[in-house]
């Protein structure tokens, strides 16, 4: 593979043509409302909006991060998408299959194409199997080839994500967390599905595995055209996979963009200090982060939303419209949007941005 | 080194498995010194959570055939059971690292709070006390404010509903936040924290980190900080060791070790660090070796771009490289860092200086960091 | 890139197979690792070996068959009679050798098939869930709440009375405590992670549940089956005494006891001989099925 | 004398203020009072005497109520009870019998000849328990009170047996019953919780399947002594082990006959119990099915009954008695003392097997099948014995443990029926009647006593001929006669009259053997002699 | 879903389990061989008497018609006639409930007590001596037969000992409490009785445990077995990391997950219990439902059957109710389901 793919701004700019007018992914006002339960006799208490109306979408072969203060619904999002858990409403098109509407054996089938790594590989793995039949399971799900065939296949996973091929009659119980990890990483990629949900996938690893593992997954990306969302908190490794962006706060998406319109120019409170809390281990980075801000305020709670904007609690722009009303999306650029009244013409005079 | 609060020394932990025995641990040494904050880092499976696992007395699986884990001068390992679990909570307590299962699953997030704020430290309880306890209302108030409050202060938003919440109805960071918040909770002298910052974003991950620093500064407490991510290691610790495959690779104070990095391992894990300038890098090729059947000489030879012949026979002492620097390659000269290896160092093993080095200049050469600024 | 280094000391061809055998082979040396374990087979080999051998090895075979011995009935134990002999004065150690073939295959009948279709059913109604889950729970509820003597009479009366049918009919009312048993545990694993990775997969129930869930839920179902093989050779014995099922002078050891029971005080050794080698069955098992438990149990390793 | 005293507590000073009821030490039992303790291995099923068929329900009558005729000790032979006499009308079809005049039930009122038509007209009405005794002889509209001391009973033929058949006839308060009727059952509801007979114990607490209990009735016709017992009481104790620890703790006065042989030994070695043994008017046999093949053949019959261990069965089985000789028991007046009992004799079995129309392997084709009642140890021993005596033959025998309920359902008819049967036959009245007719005479098959299915027309008309005598000797001839037909068949192997056997406590006195079922338990007879029961 | 959903709707599913198991009772009562009118009557009955029963009972019916009259009679509180008592069936039972069910509930009340710290101490010693006292004894509960073990305690602490009554509720001479509930420990404590209540608990103990062995060595052993399931989560080992006491761990941290199976059997126990305590009734003379119950089988009492047969089925049903909610309750994972 191209060791320098990701590392110059040329080719990240060149890749950015793909088709978004056909996506390969589309969500569309997804929601995931979860009730709660109180007392003795569970009565129902209200409820937790984790994803609250999200829509986005991703081309084919493309690489979408996912980035978010912890507990914002990323994982929701994603689990929904592929109807782990059901949405509650939305809609969700994968390669032009709307996914909500299947029935359950047309899902089973579909779930060939659509695959995850989920962000707990400690529990996503069954303790009474070994690593091989971890790995053979989809290959054996979905029919591939005879057991001579999986075993090869099995093989070249092992390979892949770097994991010596003994390691086939081990339990979960005998691997370390990033072990655990790489196999839940060749699980999911062992038929090669169109779309992928990284869920935290390399968040045991260490960096030098961690980069192997980024490249299997871009190489693989480029040789089957398989379309990735990728959670993410690590900034720094989501600037250098990802094509676009979306930063999402307390349940929706507050800014979606294009990688390095976001990194260059944050264009909402939230994402901007984000960005200015990556730590660097180099002077160069040092300076090209924005200076970091300490978010101070209120967080607010998932079950009781406040009105109007839900960051503004933490906002140092907060001004009176902030509470009235949600903002829209503005479009910020030309492949960049931002939720925030700073970029509402009609708030030009109480907005201070920079 | 004044006081150390945790000594390992010549560490050895090995597992029987159908292939035979795994020396997953093969002789480490390091210290903690009370206040201290250090880091262990190093590849994953390399066998950071089993050093740990076996301070805390948690891998009933393992044998310790050899070494010695003194915690503030005790050897912990010739102590009973009974000794060993009143050390643990209020004297060294870990964050674990894997934040799904390390929490019940059929306990509210309170409840499991509860129980460290009430039961911490009591060596022997009666089942008719924890009855009686379950009946009662006692001191509950005080303590769900006091766990409410740590919660808060790990950053989780609604702490309450998160304090009625079972662990599968949180998000992964939540989950982690709430072992941190737990481990917090008992105010321990040496806190051992595996990976905490995994499932954390960048905002989240920055205040955690300022608040064990607030500990540190408070109550003096020591921490064995592991990560993989040596931007975080870099920020938190003062001294940093760096793990190959159950080996101490390079040992030295953070600010020496990003000026200065010595092993190739070292260098190879600096240079892989995605940047938000330079991109990810290639990682190291190869795997970490077999450990049942583990090389004779140096661990990482098959993989050492530096490495010649000798490598894979002799064995790596540590060695002094600077005042408080020591490495474990044979690109190194210097005396060896531990006694046990006097014998080993009569005989050095020649294969050259590192070409980094040999370059003349200090200038590092092939790799991307140079000293950072230490925070 | 160069990440498929192949590594020399593993061999693709044929490797497969190869590691099964040492799969196997290592699951015997963690078996046979548990002494206990070793114990239990020696036992239960002992059994089977005394059953079949029972013509052989007896001192008295002609005891199990046709003929009373007044002029020697009741005798306590001695050397002639290791374990004395009963009312009818046949000798019980030899009754209690043969007694092992129908006991042993009794209770072996009666568990595997009371056992696959309790877990079958447990496992299908815990994982679906929903209108399943109902249906069969409730069948569940109604073969548990009948008694299984009248259930064996009547399955009797419909089919004849031989041996086979009336273990079909025990089996058939037993069932329902393994489906209830595993049903419970299922609820609490579906909701595992594993699971939904599963499900992620693609994985239809059968696939999830028997492949995913069942090696969770084998620790108890082992635990309670090796506890009923003695259950089960007294419900026989209680069955047989209703005239159903084996017929005198056949011996089973769950006869035997039966009827010693009225000589508790005065020929104490009728009853309590048969009852130590339904112990002797049952520890046997425990100690093999605590073992198989080990086995299967892979974070033990 | 005679009422229910409050209980009192034995060397206790009672000073105790907060519970009233303090009991002596757990266990003993022994509260204030006489008291009889009797321990019933059988759950009672019914208070009402029209009802009863069994040795419990026998019990509870026997106490509660008076029968009309009653049986003499010494002779087993029908007595005065409450008929003090009677004379036969219209060459033995009219039945007249006078009341005694000093008989009162107990609230007070007499005795009286309607309180007896309305007793029988009941039990012809209700159609149950021992009224199959009447019910083909007699219609209701034939009883007539001639007087307030005598009635008539006109039966539709000459009924020899009908004094022996009165024994089972007991009577009810006819005013209280019928003041308590409900839709035309004849009080029968009522009597299942209360009694209102004239009996020397009255009911004061019945708890169905554990307990009845029972006290004194003051102004009993035939008085009080001064040892009688104040109370009844019997409980349902059915596991053998439990009966026994029971009497030997001396908790017990009185068991039944039915446990195992073993139990009796053990209870005799109890020094606080005896265990008296006394020939008893019954007959353990197996009917051989005479219509099924192979039993159909005389010769296979014969064969089977000279291949049975008879010695075996009395002396290691059963323990004690004789060995039958014929259907009738040895010591009911009216057996036949010619017949001769059998001896196992295999080279005569083996015999009669050459002559048979079956070979042995067509007899092992087609099954032999032995029923014995399922888990008691005696039946199951009597079929070893069988199958070890027929495997001398090459003959193998199948025993078949069948619940009893299943054993009378088979009974029914002659297809269903096995090839033997274990029967314990025990006289419900004294005369041979229930050993012949019911077991001989056709209009009787399909019970479980005529499991033989075995009749001749000669037998059929002996028998009849016998019921119709009404002169007691010639009657008897009648019947022996027919024993001798009988015999002659092979119908059945007559394997033994066993002896009668209960546990008593040692301080009990006055129990006699009276020959008919649950007789022996009246409590009225009886004595104690001493404090409390021995221990 | 709420508890109270899932109560109102378990409710309404157990009319058609109640109702089906009617109906198969009833069939299979009918169905297996035996004439209990003959039985009742007695040898001597004529064929006439027979027919008369018969017609009475409406035993001369087809049986669908059969179903549908005692269903009928059912609705309105009329179980039909045993046979064998003469008694309304519903009546016999409410009379022999009570003590079946005191017998039962104190059975499981200490097999559960008792099996809980075995099990735990039998887990967390895995082995060693502590494990192999829990097997022999789990071993000794269910491979011998339960009468045999009553009738061994009966001569050890009766006739040996002369520590224990030997049989019934009550001693001789001891009246019942005044009747609330019909459990005289209950009742006893009521009226303020202690010497009743202490005469009917001295009553109770041998056959307790002569019923409870054989479910005290199953929990046991599932219990064990679940404990050391446990004893290598991460969440265990994370709270001896925290430094919590050993008791809290194993008792609570590790207890309320190895549970599940145990109660399961626990439940089912209390149902099998109620139909089966017969063999501990009879040797210990407990005027209870389950002896009864057998008796209606040996009899072929159809009414009696059905009826007990149902009772039982309620208890099962109820009991299975009981732990599913619990499941719920000690497991959140575990959703409510309309099951
Ligand atoms: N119970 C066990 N039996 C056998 N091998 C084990 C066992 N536990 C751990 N290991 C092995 O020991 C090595 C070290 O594991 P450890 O969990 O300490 O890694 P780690 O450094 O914490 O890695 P990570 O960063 O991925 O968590 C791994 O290669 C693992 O496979
Ligand atoms: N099963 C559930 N029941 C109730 N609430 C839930 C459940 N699962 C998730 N939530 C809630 O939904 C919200 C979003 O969770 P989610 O796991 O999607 O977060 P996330 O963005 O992936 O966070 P992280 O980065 O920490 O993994 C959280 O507030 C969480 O508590
Ligand atoms: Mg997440
Ligand atoms: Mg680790
Ligand atoms: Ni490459």
């Amino acid at each position: 593979m191209n060791d320098s793919a990701y590392t110059t701004e040329s080719t990240a700019a060149a890749q950015r043509d793909r088709d978004l007018d056909d996506p390969m992914v589309t969500v569309e006002n997804l929601k995931k409302h979860f009730p709660l339960f109180e007392g003795i006799f569970q009565k129902k208490a209200g409820e937790v909006r984790a994803v609250d109306g999200v829509s986005f979408s991703i081309a084919e072969g493309e690489t979408f991060g996912l980035v978010g203060e912890s507990g914002s619904g990323k994982t929701t999002t994603g689990r929904s998408m592929l109807r782990l858990t059901e949405p509650t409403s939305g809609r969700v098109e994968i390669d032009g299959q709307n996914v909500v509407d299947l029935s359950d054996g047309e899902l089973k089938r579909f779930r060939r194409n659509m695959q995850i790594v989920h962000q707990d590989p400690a529990s996503s793995l069954n303790p009474r199997h070994r690593v091989k039949s971890i790995i053979e399971a989809p290959l054996k799900i979905h029919d591939y080839g005879d057991s001579e065939a999986r075993l090869e296949r099995v093989e070249e996973l092992l390979d892949m994500v770097d994991l010596p091929r003994e390691f086939m009659y081990r339990y979960p119980g005998q691997l370390s967390g990033g072990q655990k990890q790489r196999v839940g990483i060749a699980r999911a990629v062992a038929l090669n599905p169109k779309f992928v949900v990284l869920d935290e996938p390399t968040s045991a690893l260490d960096v030098s595995v961690q980069a192997r593992i980024i490249n299997i997954l871009e190489e693989i990306q480029e040789e089957f055209g398989i379309t990735y969302l990728f959670i993410t908190h690590d900034l720094s490794l989501l600037k250098n996979v990802a094509d676009r962006i979306g930063v999402m706060y307390l349940g929706r998406l507050v800014e979606v963009g294009d990688v390095d319109s976001v990194f260059g120019s944050p264009q909402h409170p939230y994402s901007r200090a984000l960005l200015s809390a990556i730590s660097t281990i180099s002077e160069e980075d040092e300076l090209a982060k924005p200076d970091r801000i300490t978010l101070d305020g209120e967080v607010p709670d998932p079950r009781e939303k406040p009105s109007g904007c839900a960051f503004r609690s933490r906002c140092a722009h907060e001004f009176d419209a902030c509470a009235v009303e949600e903002p829209e999306l503005y479009e910020r650029g030309p492949d960049q949007v931002a939720r925030c009244f700073l970029h509402d013409d009609r708030f030009e005079e109480g907005a201070e941005w920079e | 080194m004044a006081d150390p609060i945790l000594e390992v020394k010549n560490l050895h932990v090995h597992f029987e498995t159908h292939d035979g025995t795994a020396e997953v641990i093969n002789g480490i040494d390091f210290s903690i010194d009370r206040g201290e904050t250090a880091a262990l880092v190093g590849e994953t499976g390399c066998g950071k959570s089993v050093t740990v696992k076996s301070i805390m007395g948690l891998l009933p699986s393992a044998t310790i055939p050899e070494g010695e884990i003194r915690y503030k001068g005790e050897d912990v390992l010739s102590l009973s059971d009974a000794e060993r679990h009143s050390r643990r909570g209020k004297e060294m307590s870990m964050i674990m690292q894997d934040p799904m299962t390390s929490l019940n699953p059929v306990l509210t997030v309170g409840e499991q709070m509860m129980d460290v704020l009430k039961w911490q430290g009591r060596p022997r309880l009666s089942l008719s006390k924890l009855v009686r306890d379950a009946l009662s209302t006692g001191a509950k108030a005080e303590h769900r404010k006091r766990a409410i409050e740590m919660l808060g202060e790990v950053e989780i938003s609604a702490p309450e509903r998160v304090f009625e919440s079972y662990p599968v109805e949180l998000s992964g960071g939540m989950r982690q936040r709430v072992l941190i918040a737990i481990a917090l909770l008992s105010e321990p002298d040496l806190l051992i924290a595996d990976e905490p910052g995994t499932a954390l974003d960048v905002t989240t991950e920055a205040k955690v980190l300022d608040l064990l620093d607030e500990l540190v500064e408070e109550r003096d407490t020591s921490v064995l900080y592991i990560t993989h991510d040596l931007g975080v290691a870099r920020e938190v610790s003062d001294r940093i060791n760096v793990m190959y495959a159950g080996e101490i690779v390079e040992q030295a104070p953070t600010v020496d070790l990003f000026a200065n990095p010595q092993h190739p391992y070292t260098r190879g894990l600096l240079e892989s660090i995605p940047t938000l300038s330079t991109g990810i890098g290639d990682g190291i090729e190869g795997h970490l070796p077999d450990y049942t059947n583990p090389p004779a000489g140096c661990r990482f030879a098959d993989r050492c771009p530096h490495a010649e012949a000798a490598c894979h026979e002799a064995y790596p002492y540590p060695r002094r490289t600077g005042p408080d620097h020591a490495t474990a390659c044979h690109l190194f000269d210097g005396l060896p860092a531990r006694e046990r290896h006097e014998s080993l160092a009569a005989d050095p093993v020649d294969i050259g200086t590192a070409p980094w080095l040999a370059g003349g200049g200090d200038a590092p050469g092939d790799i991307s960091a140079d000293g950072g600024t230490d925070q | 890139m160069s990440t498929k280094t192949s590594l020399p000391f593993f061999d693709t061809e044929s490797a497969a197979r190869k590691e099964r055998i040492r799969q196997l082979k290592r699951g015997f040396r963690t078996f046979a690792g548990n002494k206990l374990s070793l114990v239990g087979l020696a036992m239960i080999l002992t059994l089977v070996v005394a059953a079949l051998l029972a013509p052989y090895i007896a001192p008295f075979p002609e005891h199990a068959g046709a003929g009373v011995y007044f002029d020697q009935a009741s005798e306590p134990p001695s050397a002639t009679h290791l374990m004395g002999t009963d009312t009818t004065g046949r000798d019980i150690f030899s009754r209690v050798l043969f007694g092992a073939r129908l006991s042993l295959l009794m209770s072996g009948i009666v568990l595997s098939i009371a056992i696959s279709i309790g877990v079958t059913l447990g496992l299908i109604a815990g994982y679906l869930g929903g209108t399943t889950n109902t249906v069969i729970m409730r069948v569940t509820d109604i073969f548990l709440a009948i008694p299984p003597t009248l259930l064996a009479m009547a399955v009797v009366a419909a089919t004849g009375a031989s041996l086979f049918n009336v273990m079909v009919a025990i089996a058939f009312s037993w069932w329902s405590w393994y489906a209830r048993l595993v049903q419970g545990e299922v609820l609490s694993i579906k909701e595992d992670e594993f699971i939904e990775s599963s499900r992620a997969l693609g994985s239809g129930w059968v696939r999830t549940t028997f492949k995913e869930i069942l090696p969770n839920v084998v620790s108890p179902i082992t635990v309670k089956a090796t506890l009923d093989m003695g259950f089960v050779i007294l419900v026989g014995a209680g069955l047989s005494f209703l005239g159903l099922g084996a017929q005198p002078p056949t011996p089973t050891w769950g006869a035997m006891i039966a009827q010693g029971r009225n000589y508790v005080t005065s020929f104490w050794w009728i009853a309590v001989f048969p009852g130590l080698a339904i112990s002797f069955a049952v520890l046997g098992f425990n100690f093999i099925g605590d073992g198989l438990r080990d086995v299967l149990d892979v974070e033990v390793d | 004398q005679g009422t229910q005293q409050t209980e009192t507590t034995e060397g206790s000073s009672g000073g105790d203020s907060t519970t009233t009821e303090q009991t002596s030490d757990g266990g003993s039992g022994a509260s204030g009072g006489n008291d009889f303790h009797f321990v019933a291995g059988q759950v009672f099923g019914t208070l009402d005497p029209a009802e009863q068929v069994d040795y419990t329900q026998g019990l509870a009558a026997q106490n509660l109520y008076d029968e009309l005729i009653t049986v003499d000790a010494e002779t087993l032979q029908p007595t005065a009870h409450i008929a003090e006499s009677w004379d036969t009308e219209d060459e033995g079809k009219t039945w007249v019998f006078t009341v005694r005049d000093d008989v009162t039930f107990s609230d007070g009122t007499p005795l009286t000849a309607d309180d007896v038509a309305y007793s029988l007209t009941r039990m012809l009405e209700l159609q149950r328990g021992y009224s199959s005794f009447w019910l083909d002889y007699l219609d209701p509209s034939n009883i007539t009170v001639r007087d307030e001391r005598t009635v008539a009973f006109e039966f539709n033929q000459a009924y020899g047996p009908a004094l022996a058949t009165f024994v089972q006839f007991y009577i009810v308060n006819s005013t209280v019953v019928q003041e308590n009727e409900t839709d035309g059952d004849y009080g029968n509801a009522y009597l299942q919780n209360n009694s209102a007979g004239s009996g020397a114990y009255v009911l004061d607490n019945w708890e169905q399947g554990n307990s009845i209990e029972a006290s004194a009735y003051e102004d009993y016709w035939k008085g009080w002594s001064e040892d009688s017992f104040d109370t009844f009481r019997s409980t349902v104790i059915t596991e053998e082990s439990t009966i026994k620890t029971t009497m030997q703790q001396g908790e017990g006065d009185m068991t039944d006959q039915y446990m195992g042989t073993q139990a009796y030994a053990e209870m005799d070695s109890y020094a606080n119990v005896r265990v008296p043994e006394v020939p008893q008017l019954q007959l353990f046999h197996f009917p051989l099915n005479c219509q099924k093949a192979p039993t159909d053949d005389i010769n296979v019959r014969k064969a089977i009954a000279y291949a049975f261990d008879y010695d075996s069965a009395v002396n290691d089985i059963i323990g004690g008695g004789v060995v039958a000789a014929g259907p009738v028991p040895r010591e009911m007046a009216g057996h036949n003392g010619d017949l001769v009992p059998m001896e196992q004799d295999l080279d005569k079995a083996k015999e009669f097997l050459d002559k048979a129309d079956y070979s042995v392997d067509e007899i092992n084709e087609i099954g032999l099948e032995h029923v014995v009642v399922a888990g008691t140890e005696l039946q199951r021993q009597m079929g070893l014995l069988n199958q070890a005596g027929l495997s001398e033959l090459g003959i193998d025998l199948e025993i078949n443990p069948l619940q009893w309920a299943r054993l009378t359902d088979r009974a029914t008819s002659a297809e269903s029926t096995a090839h033997m049967t274990n029967i314990f036959h025990t006289a419900k009245m004294p005369s041979p009647d229930s050993h012949t007719y019911l077991m001989y005479h056709p209009s009787s098959f399909g019970s479980y006593i005529s499991q033989s299915w075995y009749s001749t027309d000669e037998i059929a008309a002996t028998l009849e001929e016998a019921r119709q005598t009404s002169d007691l000797q010639s009657r008897l001839e009648k019947y022996e006669e027919a024993q001798a037909l009988i015999v002659e068949g092979m119908p059945s192997v007559y394997i033994a009259n066993p002896p009668y056997r209960i546990g008593i406590n040692e301080n009990v006195e006055g129990w006699q053997y009276r020959g008919v079922m649950s007789f022996d338990w009246d409590v009225h007879s009886m004595t104690r002699s001493g404090e409390g029961r021995a221990k | 879903m709420s508890y109270v959903d899932y109560l109102v709707r378990r409710a309404i599913h157990s009319v058609p389990v109640i109702f089906g198991l009617s109906v198969l009772i009833f069939l299979i009562s009918r169905v297996i061989p035996g004439d209990p009118v003959r039985l009742a009557l007695g040898p001597e009955a004529t064929e006439q008497q027979v027919a008369t029963l018969r017609a009475e009972m409406g035993l001369d019916q087809p049986l669908p018609m059969q179903y549908a009259d005692w269903l009928f009679g059912v609705v309105q509180g009329d179980w039909g006639m045993s046979l064998r008592t003469n008694n309304n069936v519903f009546s016999d039972i409410v009379a022999r409930l009570p003590a079946t069910l005191e017998l039962t509930v104190v059975t499981l009340f200490f097999a559960v007590l008792l099996a809980i710290p075995f099990g735990v101490v039998a887990g967390t010693n895995k082995d060693r001596w502590q494990d192999h006292l829990s097997r022999i004894t789990a071993l000794f509960g269910v491979s011998m037969p339960r009468f045999w073990v009553a009738i061994v305690l009966q001569i050890v602490f009766v006739v040996s000992l002369g520590l224990l009554p030997l049989s019934g509720r009550l001693s001789d001479g001891v009246a019942p409490p005044p009747a609330v509930t019909n459990l005289y420990l209950v009742d006893s404590l009521i009226a303020g009785q202690f010497g009743t209540f202490l005469d009917a608990a001295t009553h109770l103990l041998l056959p307790t445990v002569a019923l409870g062995l054989a479910t005290l060595a199953q929990v046991m052993r599932l219990i064990r077995s679940d404990m050391i399931d446990e004893q290598r989560k991460d969440y265990v080992l994370a709270a001896r990391a925290y430094g919590l006491p050993n008791t809290l761990i194993e008792y609570k941290y590790m207890l309320q997950n190895a549970f599940t199976s145990s109660l399961t059997v626990v439940g089912l126990a209390f149902g099998f219990l109620l139909g089966n305590a017969f063999l501990v009734e009879i040797v210990f003379a407990w005027p209870g439902m389950a002896r009864y119950g057998v008796q209606a089988i040996l009899y072929q009492d159809f009414n009696a059957i059905v009826g007990v047969t149902i009772v039982v089925g309620i208890g099962f049903v109820t009991a299975n109710f009981v732990v599913d909610l619990l499941y719920g309750y000690l497991d959140p994972r575990v959703r409510l389901e309309e099951g």
